[in-house]
């Protein structure tokens, strides 16, 4: 048994976030170490369904981070993902999800002390939420239960 | 299950003074799939290499991890590797054990633990990598350039030099543009057509241009390397291969009075006409819309003069389609004209021109032989009032840019002035002088020192005549705003330069972006300034925004540049990092149901609509397809598509999938909090 | 509880590539109890699955003659076929069976016996070819017309060469037109054509047919036309399965639970069901 | 004989459709005859949006064929025409109400939408802001209980016309990112992603809802997304045709007060 | 049979005593308006059993998403695990339609492959149902020559007789040793006839024509006619008591994985399709075709019994109002 470390998990784009990251890295800039870079082409790319899915991995955060507005790679996949975002935000606060485990921000790649700072916040953030087990627990709410109103 | 190779980098102290590497190694050899995990000291070195390459022949390994640094960093390099071992190239993945996590922490068991799951994550997702290949496609080694100004024919005359082939588009009779219509060029006062027309004629004998004249582009199809291009020939009425050019039609045509369009209206022209003496191709035209036999269906004039038969009125626009492999858009700009302007009478009195004019009243093949004479008597004017940033940086226009070249040719023009009238006096009204470039700030000052042009800093409010005089008003900014007239013989605008007219159908038809003033959008304004969003399309002089020759002509040669680059192969080759729509079996025959909304999302046009066709040839139904050789692998449509029918090599939904799973946080290791 | 949905657990003895994205794995029991207590007959079928990904039903392609190990082969199409796909020689994977009806093997004794299949539909047939073929003095001539898409994508190869070299086994393989590189010995055309063109003697013969919807609905004409009786022609259907056991209903054709009614049918039996499989 | 019955019969006999969507005892009807069309209802108040119709397998590959529209079909019949489902070459369109009429181009049904369109969702508005107004945990339990009923009949998918997809995204299992099974996360996400997938495209027609034998409230989830769109970027769906997709369309001066 | 008299009053002492006896007790309960079957930790959380509830019982045999198996671990350490047995349970205010449907349930998953896992439930639940006073206008079941007084598949029937109280029939020896110790509670009624308390629900399509007449009708033209409103959901399909068809899907995570036993039904596009993509009943004609052959042909092919009850609960849900009563009276005239 450990004392609880939240586990964080980051879905950045591959020129601007993780970049930075690297630059975060080169510049030897210390912060924690719960977070876990997972790297997209561009925040265009990262589906929703991915959000989910890291909450049903138990991640007890997510930092979703991509280039900022006219930075993109591609031009316009940040454009599209922060409409996306917008729509995502507000439909997981209104189903009643944890939304302050999730962070969306830009970071450069010339940002590098922005995403030591972002991980440093969000890992202090989420360590005062404590360990998100709400999303796991859903998969056995309803699994061999008789009748028809299940988990109310 | 799979057969994965983990090889854990130590970079010298750079990782393993922080992370327990041959830990990492050891636990990782242990994860399901893992055949084979060593840690070494510097794997990017040639015997870490050679050891990278001897485990996945041994251990026949189908996929490897290499830990190390950040694959931002060394992936080319581990990606040979594996291709060199004889496997896919793209079955080689990084974890960043360096930048994202050595350097990063603290020398700590969670820091080892850390670059652990960064390994696992990575395995996860090399499990589900598939071996791609790198696109190929072939290149039609023919350039297209659209626009015969100086950014078109020095970008055609450098890529034809580099022996490819050219097509040369101009929608007027001559090639030339707005350079032809110059009298001197700043800062070096030298003629602007002395300049130009050997290259024109260079590109009229070149051996590898064709060169259409009065025509236009009419349609682009296809992707990079493999355009096709509808071009329409007006009709000429004129047989170019027979007639000789002698000009007699010229002399005989009835038609005179047809404001010339070369100088800008300062003249008249024939309706059978070449638009200036040293036009290439040096053959007329006939203006249908002027000629008399087409508005009036008689006279024929030229037809009977002609000693060569050349004259042609059955003649009709043509359709002509060529293949080719890379455009040049040089399509430039445009002013605007003196109707532009309220406050200066909206262009009804005939003295208050635009810088265009007086190019053209200061040449000496110009309507006045190089005299300055006003238009509307002839006089010539002792007091000449230039006003600079007329319309440009003026919100209120709509019209917030800069159009960077008025400074140096209002100084141009007083310069001219000055040098043809001496005891003339001239003024510039003027917000700022900007006049960064190599001799230009010198040569403004040589106007105000040396030729004594008066500059006034402030803006002219309104210009109205008295007495046979342009009474010019406005302020005096440097003067604590105090207002000044000039009564001017005379008024030259330095209007905006805007974009051509027909700039925004063109780019709709080249699927090229462009921006709110239909100026063509760069692929990237540090980077990638010559090229458009749409490879293979590039970009030469002032169609992209305001700018003046020496800009265009580097400008030019860039973008020939970057055309020859993509002919240098035969085939292009491209990472094959691109989106895919599925294909299934029938009677699907995709999961696409073809809404087509990824079809906007797309930054480069990249997805278009695909038919599926039974036996008989009867659609079954329209699917969604990319073109690989447009597709840049950002993956914006991959995200949006509802029923999951795309996907992006690389980043396939399974590989960031396995990723994610493979984070799962086990709630019983921890003690509540 | 004795629990019919618990699968065998099953070593992968050995994978062989047949044709592109088809494999074939040697399965033995983990459990020495369960092999002893394993026994199937030509024509049945199992669940194979991988855990956490799902079971995916394909015949056991092995015969019941050759004790020890199952074999099954398939194609990959999808999610689990996909996942069996990945597995590695020593892996453990799941089954369950066997399930189904058989091929009446033991009526056949004293008959000619053709064998004919499509692509895919191989390896249902192969566990009795084998079976017939182990049992060989029980039958009169034993002939296989067996026909894919093209070269690359016949299955059992090596096994084809061997009953090739048989001198009492009379094989034709076919290509589809297009199918064949320069060196293709065998023939080239449709399955159902070819069936025409060797001509077997209907008489004191079963016809044993196996394929695509496609191949199936031109060859029985054929046979009919070369004077085989409904009731000496036999076919094995592959529905959509998900329990076996004729519970979960994919399978489900008119009052048949194909699963547990088939897969084997007799065509006069077939003829009976509605045209829904 | 009624106007409509007349239009249904002109269109078989001179259109050459070959099906027309009507309702039939307040219960939606194919007429696949011309004389089928003396069943159809004259009422003009049906709720039920015949637009799904046009998404069935079976009548989508119909080459011609007619649709009695109410407000809320025509909305679906534009979304639907928006994202290349339709043609007003293929599908002729009656407005249903009390004089029915015929349109031959969709930019006559969008003029009608515009001169008839009315605000009727304000009750679900309301539940809407009430359920912002409670605790996230409060909000939580309450979907949580609304889920826990749904057994994954898909009625909400099927009855929805804006669900159209061949091979539905939680059919797709490779990877399967929505759990087949109705279990609390199965459904959760199944629902999640229906809203997220409605998103911009979702004409309010209600249907969801009302189709659900489980009675969930399926409509509040497109009426928040609806509002927020509407809010955020100003867009409504099926109202203009070739109108973007919120999606797959941006400004650049989008709002992201929410991002770091 | 043995009939008993139970007042009003003592109904909910005795069901008090079977929650309090530790069974688990499965009764409608209300949410939004409408009847659900549920486990009821009390008494008083159970709903008017009068009215029909928008679901059949199966779920309390057949629960919409059940484990068959568990596997964790990875490799040669996967270890096996089985689902738990079931509890012991009651299940009460079931009508006879539905515990009708239960019995074919019953007699489908034990006859042959026996499925222990419903068997199991089927084996430790006891069925009280309650006859119906009135019916609802979807209510068919005396079409079918069953009545709102059946007792098929029921152990216990209850039928409430207004201010008389009810009239309990023991009708397997399961009700009656489950009645043993609350007899107290009860008065001997055996003189009863509880028909007249009975609702009458007409008689919509002569039975004994359709049964003549489902050989037949496999190539009817009214297939098409009636199935074209069909919009392939599966609302009817789990609403009612005698569709039996079921999925299995695997879960995993890193560390296990299970089989998943979920709900199905003929009626979605890709029930039938197979792995090559093609699709035996591709259209829904087909598909409908097929619910109401397997309703009325094929399950007295293989189990002698219809399985339709009569309950219209496919009625009630359907989202575009399809009607099997439309479609029988069809089969009947054909």
């Amino acid at each position: 048994m450990q004392k609880f470390e939240p586990k964080i998990m980051a879905y950045v784009c591959n020129w601007c976030t993780y970049a930075g990251a690297d630059l975060a890295g080169t510049s030897r800039i210390k912060y924690p170490p719960n977070v876990r870079i997972v790297r997209y082409p561009c925040t265009g790319r990262i589906d929703f369904m991915f959000l989910l899915k890291a909450f049903e991995a138990g991640a007890d955060g997510v930092i979703v981070s991509g280039c900022h507005p006219n930075d993109c790679h591609y031009t316009s996949g940040n454009f599209h993902a922060r409409r996306r975002w917008m729509v995502f935000k507000e439909l997981a606060e209104f189903v009643g999800l944890d939304t302050r485990r999730i962070t969306f921000s830009w970071v450069s790649a010339a940002e590098g002390a922005k995403w030591a700072e972002l991980v440093n916040t969000v890992v202090e953030d989420i360590r005062e939420l404590g360990p998100n087990t709400e999303y796991q627990e859903l998969a056995n709410k309803g699994v061999n239960m008789p009748g028809d109103l299940l988990y109310v | 299950m799979s057969r994965i190779g983990v090889f854990v980098c130590h970079c010298g102290e750079n990782i393993g003074a922080t992370v327990d590497c041959a830990k990492v190694a050891e636990t990782a050899a242990k994860f399901p799939g893992v055949a084979h995990s060593i840690d070494y000291k510097y794997m990017c070195s040639d015997p870490g290499q050679t050891m990278i390459k001897d485990a996945i022949k041994e251990h026949k390994l189908d996929g490897i991890v290499v830990a190390a640094c950040s694959p931002r960093m060394h992936e080319p390099t581990f990606r040979k590797a594996a291709r060199e071992a004889g496997i896919n190239e793209f079955l080689c993945e990084m974890a960043n054990l360096r930048e994202h996590c050595s350097w990063v922490h603290a020398k700590e068991e969670s820091t080892t633990e850390k670059a652990t799951e960064l390994v696992k994550m990575l395995v996860e997702k090399v499990k589900k990598n598939k071996p791609l290949t790198h696109i190929k496609v072939p290149v039609t080694k023919t350039a297209l350039v659209i626009g015969g100004g100086i950014g078109g024919i020095q970008a055609a005359l450098d890529i034809a030099n580099c022996g490819h082939q050219v097509i040369m588009v101009e929608k007027d009779p001559s090639i030339g543009g707005h350079m032809a219509q110059l009298s001197e060029t700043f800062p070096t006062l030298d003629c602007s057509q002395c300049i130009l027309t050997p290259r024109m004629v260079e590109v009229a004998q070149h051996p590898n241009i064709k060169l259409y004249t009065y025509a236009e582009v009419e349609s682009v199809s296809g992707f990079i390397g493999n355009f096709e291009v509808k071009i329409r020939q007006k009709a000429k009425s004129v047989d170019d291969s027979t007639c000789t050019g002698c000009g007699l039609c010229m002399q005989k045509c009835p038609s005179k009075r047809i404001p010339d369009e070369f100088n800008s209206g300062l003249s008249n022209r024939t309706a059978i006409y070449v638009p200036f003496p040293q036009a290439v191709p040096n053959k007329p035209v006939i203006d249908r819309e002027h000629c008399t036999y087409f508005t009036k269906g008689k006279c024929k004039l030229c037809e009977k003069v002609c000693p060569a038969n050349a004259i042609d009125f059955t003649q009709e626009d043509t359709i002509i389609e060529e293949k080719i492999g890379a455009i040049v858009v040089a399509t430039g700009f445009d002013i605007k004209h003196t109707d532009f302007f309220p406050e200066y009478g909206y262009g009804q009195h005939p003295d208050i021109i635009d810088g265009l004019q007086f190019e053209r009243l200061a040449s000496a093949s110009g309507p006045t032989l190089g005299a300055i004479k006003r238009p509307s008597d002839g006089k010539v004017p002792e007091k000449i009032v230039f006003i600079a940033c007329s319309g440009s940086r003026d919100h209120a226009k709509g019209i917030e840019y800069c159009s960077k070249i008025c400074c140096m040719y209002t100084a141009k023009h007083a310069m001219l002035y000055k040098h043809k009238v001496h005891h003339g006096d001239a003024y510039v009204f003027y917000m700022d002088i900007r006049a960064a470039g190599k001799n230009y700030d010198e040569f403004v000052r040589r106007a105000i020192e040396e030729d004594d042009v008066k500059y006034v800093r402030g803006r002219v409010s309104k210009i109205y005549e008295k007495d046979g005089k342009l009474i010019v008003r406005g302020v005096d900014t440097l003067l604590n705003s105090e207002p000044v007239e000039v009564e001017a013989d005379m008024v030259v605008l330095a209007t905006a330069a805007v974009a051509q007219q027909k700039a925004e159908p063109l780019a709709q038809t080249m699927h090229i972006g462009y921006d709110a003033h239909n100026f063509y959008s760069e692929a990237h304004p540090k980077l990638k300034p010559v090229e458009t969003n749409t490879a293979g399309i590039m970009l030469a002089g002032a169609c992209q925004g305001p700018r003046d020759i020496p800009e265009t002509v580097a400008q030019a040669s860039g973008a020939a540049v970057k055309t020859v680059a993509l002919f240098a192969n035969d085939e292009l080759t491209r990472e094959p990092l691109v989106a895919t729509v599925n294909r299934t079996a029938p009677p699907m025959f995709s999961t696409c149901v073809g809404c087509f909304l990824c079809e906007s999302a797309c930054p480069y046009l990249a997805i278009g609509k695909e038919e599926i066709k039974d036996r008989n040839g009867n659609l079954i139904k329209t699917v969604a397809s990319i073109n690989p050789g447009l597709c840049q692998g950002c993956g914006t449509c991959v995200a949006l598509c509802r029923s999951k029918s795309i996907d992006l090599n690389g980043f396939t939904h399974q590989q960031i999938l396995s990723e994610v799973m493979s984070l799962w946080n086990r709630r019983e290791d921890y003690a509540e909090v | 509880m004795d629990n019919m949905y618990v699968p065998y657990m099953m070593r992968i003895e050995k994978i062989t590539d047949e044709a592109p994205d088809i494999r074939t794995f040697r399965l033995k029991f983990m459990n020495s109890d369960d092999e002893k207590k394993f026994e199937f007959k030509a024509g049945q079928f199992g669940e194979y699955s991988v855990f956490g990904e799902g079971e995916s039903t394909f015949c056991i392609a092995s015969s019941p003659t050759r004790e020890g190990y199952i074999e099954c082969t398939f194609r990959e199409t999808g999610r689990v076929t996909a996942a069996l796909a990945s597995r590695e020689e020593g892996d453990i994977i799941g089954f369950r069976g066997p399930y189904g009806n058989t091929f009446p093997i033991d009526e056949w004794k004293g008959k000619n016996l053709i064998f004919i299949a499509g692509g895919i539909a191989l390896p249902p047939l192969r566990c009795v070819i084998w079976n017939a073929l182990d049992l060989r003095e029980n039958f009169k001539d034993v002939s296989i017309v067996y026909g894919a898409r093209t070269e690359n994508d016949l299955v059992y190869k090596d096994e084809l060469k061997e009953w090739e070299e048989r001198p009492d086994v009379n094989l034709t393989v076919t290509v589809d037109p297009g199918g064949e590189t320069p060196d293709w010995k065998g023939k080239v055309g449709f399955v159902p054509a070819i069936v025409e063109e060797v001509a077997p003697n209907a008489e004191n013969t079963i016809a044993i047919v196996c394929g695509p919807p496609i191949m199936i609905k031109y060859t029985m004409p054929v046979l009919e036309k070369l004077g085989f009786p409904v009731e000496n022609i036999y076919t094995t259907l592959e529905n959509r399965m998900k329990c076996g056991i004729g519970k979960c209903g994919h399978c489900m054709v008119g009052s048949n639970y194909v699963c547990k009614d088939g897969p084997v049918y007799r065509y006069d039996e077939l003829l009976a069901l509605p045209m829904e499989y | 004989m009624s106007n409509l019955k007349t239009i249904i019969q002109d269109l078989f006999a001179n259109d050459n459709i070959e099906a027309f969507v009507a309702y039939k005892n307040n219960k939606p009807f194919i007429v696949r005859k011309s004389e089928d069309a003396m069943q159809v209802d004259e009422i003009d108040n049906q709720e039920f949006n015949l637009a799904v119709y046009l998404n069935k397998p079976e009548i989508k590959k119909l080459s011609k064929l007619g649709i009695l529209a109410n407000l809320s079909t025509m909305k679906a019949l534009v979304q639907l025409a928006n994202e290349n489902q339709i043609t007003s070459d293929k599908v002729k369109v009656i407005s249903a109400d009390a004089s029915p009429k015929k349109f031959e181009r969709f930019e006559e049904v969008t003029e009608y939408i515009k001169a008839n369109n009315k605000e009727t969702n304000a009750d679900l508005s309301a539940k809407v802001a009430e359920i912002k107004a409670m605790s996230r945990e409060e909000r939580r339990d309450f979907w949580n209980k609304e889920f826990s009923k749904c057994i994954k009949c898909y009625a909400c998918r099927s009855s929805c016309p804006m669900c159209y997809c061949t091979k539905c995204m939680v059919e797709a299992n490779q990877p399967q990112f929505v759990p087949v099974a109705s279990h609390a996360q199965g459904n959760f996400e199944w629902h999640f992603n229906r809203a997220m997938h409605l998103a911009g495209r979702c004409v309010g027609c209600n249907q969801c809802a009302s189709v659900c034998p489980m009675d969930i409230p399926l409509n509040l989830l497109n009426q928040q997304i609806n509002e927020t769109i509407a809010a955020q970027f100003g867009e409504t769906a099926g109202e203009e045709l070739n109108s973007n997709y919120t999606l797959s369309f941006f400004k650049e001066n989008d709002k992201e007060n929410f991002i770091r | 049979m043995q009939q008993y008299k139970l007042s009003k009053e003592k109904l909910p002492e005795f069901l008090s005593g079977i929650i309090q006896s530790g069974k688990k007790l499965y009764a409608p309960v209300e949410n939004n308006g409408s009847n659900y079957f549920a486990e009821v930790k009390e008494v008083g959380s159970i709903a008017d059993v009068g009215k029909k509830t928008k679901l059949s019982a199966k779920s309390v045999f057949f629960p919409r998403c059940e484990e068959l198996v568990k596997f964790e671990g990875n490799g040669e350490n996967t270890k096996i695990i089985e689902p738990e047995a079931a509890q012991e349970g009651i299940l009460y205010g079931i009508k006879p339609c539905d515990a009708s449907g239960m019995d074919y349930f019953k007699e489908f998953y034990t006859k042959e492959n026996t499925d222990k896992l419903i068997a199991d439930r089927f084996e430790k639940t006891t069925i009280i149902s309650c006859s119906c006073n009135e019916a609802t206008d979807t209510c068919f079941c005396t079409s079918l020559g069953s009545n709102p007084g059946s007792i098929k598949g029921s152990d216990l029937n209850l039928t409430d007789m207004g201010d008389s109280g009810f009239l309990v029939e023991v009708v397997t020896d399961k009700g009656a040793s489950l009645l043993e110790s609350y007899k107290n509670m009860m008065s001997q009624a055996s003189d009863i006839d509880k028909t007249q308390y009975l609702a009458e629900p007409q008689i919509r399509f002569d039975i004994e024509k359709v049964k003549s007449n489902i050989d037949k009708i496999y190539d009817a033209d009214f297939w098409q006619e009636e199935s074209d409103k069909c919009l392939s959901c599966a609302s009817c399909a789990f609403s009612c008591p005698t569709c039996t068809c079921f999925d299995i899907q695997d879960e995993k995570n890193p560390y296990e994985s299970r089989r998943l036993r979920l709900w199905d039904s003929c009626g979605f596009e890709l029930f039938t399709v197979h792995a090559s993509g093609h699709n035996p009943r591709e259209v829904q004609t087909e598909r409908w075709r097929h619910r109401i052959l397997h309703k009325f042909k094929y399950s007295v092919d293989t189990l002698g019994q219809l399985s339709c009850t009569g309950c219209g609960r496919c009625i009630d849900n359907c989202p575009a109002g399809m009607n099997i009563i439309d479609t029988m009276i069809k089969i009947s005239e054909a």
